[in-house]
This record gives C-alpha cells, structure tokens and sequence, in this order.
C-alpha cells in the first residue's frame, strides 16, 4: 500500500444507496479530502446528486468537505434530509 | 432522552418517562404517516435513520430546548423502517411548570429536528412509483456552520 | 368536541376521534395535578364545573380556534370531581396539516380555557388547610365584553 | 305575589356554594336586576365577593349585571375561574 492510500468505511442512505446498491462497502484511495473523495464515487459510481446537495459526516460528526481523510475513518454522504 | 425505534411507537409508554409530581403540564407533539403528499396517494412511507449520528444529533437538540427554554424534561422517540398509513413516525413530548414555555420548546425540537436528523423518507405511492421526500430547506453549504439545514 | 368527564382522563382514548387519514401533525396539551402550589403541598384537587355554561363556552373557544387558524380539529376534555396528585385535570388535542398552526391553536385554546370556563379549583394542603385558586387574571368588568377573563 | 315580584334559580359554586351552605335554591324577589339581586344576597348570605370579582350568567350566558330578570331565570354569579 502507497504511503498516501487509505481504507475508508463508506456508509449509503438514501437515493445513494439506491444508486451504489450497497449499505455499505470500504474503499481504499489516495484521495486527502471528503470532498475529492466524492468526486471520485460521483465518478465511479453514477451518483447524480453534487457536493451542493450534500453534507458530509467523519466519524458520526458533521465536517467540511475539505477536512483531511485518514486511514479507517468512517464517511458518510448525507443526501437531504426529511425526518418527522 | 432521544431514540429511534424500529417498533410501532403506538407500542410504547412515550409519556410516562416524563411525568414526575413537579410537572404541570405536558406539550407532545406527533407525526403520523399520511395517504396523500403533494397531490399523490401514498401506500406507505420507509424512514432510513444514520442511527449513530441521529442519536447524537438528536440528544443535541433535546439539550439546546433545555438550555433555551425554562422546562423540566424532553424526549423525542423517531420511528425507522417501514410504515403504514396512520402509523405514527415522530413523536415529542416536553413538560414544564409553565406551559407557554413547553409549547416554545416542544415546536423548537420538531423544527430543529425535521432539518438536522439523518433520517430520509422515501414515499410508496398507490400507483407504483416512488421517491425520496426533500427537506424544503436546501442544505447549508459545508462550512463553519455545522447544524444540518 | 368539548367535554366535561368524571371519569379519569387517563381511561379514555382522547387522541383517537381526533385522527383521520389527512391529519399529518398532531399537539396535544396535558395539565395534571401537581403536589406543589405557592410554597404549599398539595395532597388532593376538587373541580367544580358549571356544566351547562362550560359546555357552550369549550365549545366556542374550539370554534373560535378553528376560525383563526387552519387546523382540521381541536378537541377538549376537562375533568370534575375530586382528583389526586398526578391525575390528569384537563387535555387539548389539535390536528393540522402544518405543525406551526396546530401548536398555536392549542396553545390559543389552552389560554382561553384557563380564563373563560365556568371551572373552580379547590386546592387540599398537606396540613388540611385548603383554598380555592384564582385565577391570575383579574375578571373584567361585565359589559360589552362578555368574555369571561 | 305582587306584580313585580318573580322566583328564581340560583346554582352556587366555589366560595359562594361554601358560604351558601347550598347548591341551588329557588328565591322570590322583587328586584328588578342580577346586580340589585346580588346585593340583597351578599346581605342576606354574608357573601364576601363584591361585584367586582364577580360575573354573571342568567340562563347559561353571560350577561351584564345592569340585565333586567324575569321569573324563571337560572341565574350564577361566578367567583374567579381557575380551569385546567
């Protein structure tokens, strides 16, 4: 494993979900920013929602897009919400 | 003081945790599924719950409503899974001595928590087709304000 | 959709003739006999109500809530009669399509219910003293404004 | 019976049904107002409300105290409510 490459959890709600097909999976990249991260899934995986209409949470906690990613962190991109 | 159930909150004692000899009066506050949104017939309603972040995010709003408002106890119970008409989905329940201040808390909780609870909605309409429902309020953009809109 | 029970609120299903298909949200207020009053212990409450009157009076407060704001229903039972510490005394239920209405109206209901009904408290202390409770409103002066304050 | 002379219900709560010693009575008057009524009561019973504390219904509505009543009337006079 390069030096840069992490592990990351990547946890799926929603129309995500529905899109990846998946609750949940790992994914190993070199990528140093949630925000970088998502662009890669967007790719990947046909996501049709943008960063705009998204909030990205590290570890059970709101963060920035730009925060840093690190090796087993656990990310979760949260499509608009709607409870209640 | 805040939980998600995947039971029929109609199964649980919601109020009787709150009750204690102090409190006078108790505002509560509850959400059940509806067969029509938006001009369409709807069958049923699936509620997916990010449980570890909707606890925590939920305990912080039951926590600001006891900061800013002069109440004894608050709770919220949020349903997940898979729901039938009539069912209800979210329930609140705030007691207090003064009860302008319980209705104040109780309306804060349920705004607070339609905008910032990881929780999706995605409606099963009559006809087949289905969707997931939108908040009305667009997402903040990622910055110093974390609180989920 | 006002009533005056004898019968412990507790033993009845007051949420139910409430619920049908289009309410979304439903507020509900509780008050129930607390053990403490202005530095005394309470041990016991008797309600006297003036049926006739608070009948016709409940039920104008509930029409006048369903003029002013856009609810589906509202409904309202008090209890009579000797109660003890706990017992739920008197109950609001409000269902709407929009949430924000639904709290103002049982709140409206609850203010002018606390100052119009024909409804007396006696209060029974721990050490056999007992008083009647006033209102914190002092009454208007009869005229023109025949509600009751 | 004079002319101007009527009988009346009268229902007690609260402080008044307590010094009444009464839930109802029947009174014969030949006042001619609820107010005049209530003065004659407060004499007579060692009522303590003065009318200012006081509203009063005749036949289940609320009315003024200057209000002419007719034999048959129920007639309250209401001490300070205290619901909920």
């Amino acid at each position: 494993m390069r030096a840069d490459q992490k592990t990351v959890s990547l946890l799926y709600f929603a129309v995500l979900r529905e899109q990846r097909g998946l609750n949940a999976e790992t994914r190993t990249t070199s990528v140093s920013t949630a925000g970088a991260l998502y662009e890669d899934l967007k790719r990947d995986c046909g996501f049709t929602l943008s960063r705009d209409d998204l909030r990205v949470s590290v570890n059970g906690a709101f963060v920035d897009f730009e925060q840093p990613i690190a090796d087993g962190d656990e990310i979760v991109f949260l499509p608009p919400v709607a409870g209640g | 003081m805040f939980s998600v159930s995947e039971e029929p909150l109609e199964d649980l004692d919601l109020q009787g945790p709150l009750l204690n000899r102090e409190a006078g009066g108790c505002v509560e506050f509850s959400g059940r599924v509806r067969d029509f949104n938006q001009g369409k017939t709807v069958s049923s309603l699936e509620y997916q719950v990010y449980a570890g972040l909707a606890d925590k995010e939920g305990n912080l709003i039951l926590k600001e409503a006891r900061e800013k408002f002069d109440i004894l106890e608050a709770r919220c119970v949020h349903r997940s899974g898979h729901l039938k008409i009539g069912e209800m989905a979210v329930w609140v329940g705030v007691v207090a001595v003064h009860r302008a201040e319980a209705f104040s808390a109780c309306q804060y909780i349920m705004d607070e928590l339609k905008h910032r609870l990881p929780i999706w909605k995605k409606e099963h309409y009559a006809d087949g087709d289905s969707g997931w429902i939108r908040s009305h309020t667009p997402p903040l953009k990622a910055g110093g304000d974390l609180a989920f809109s």
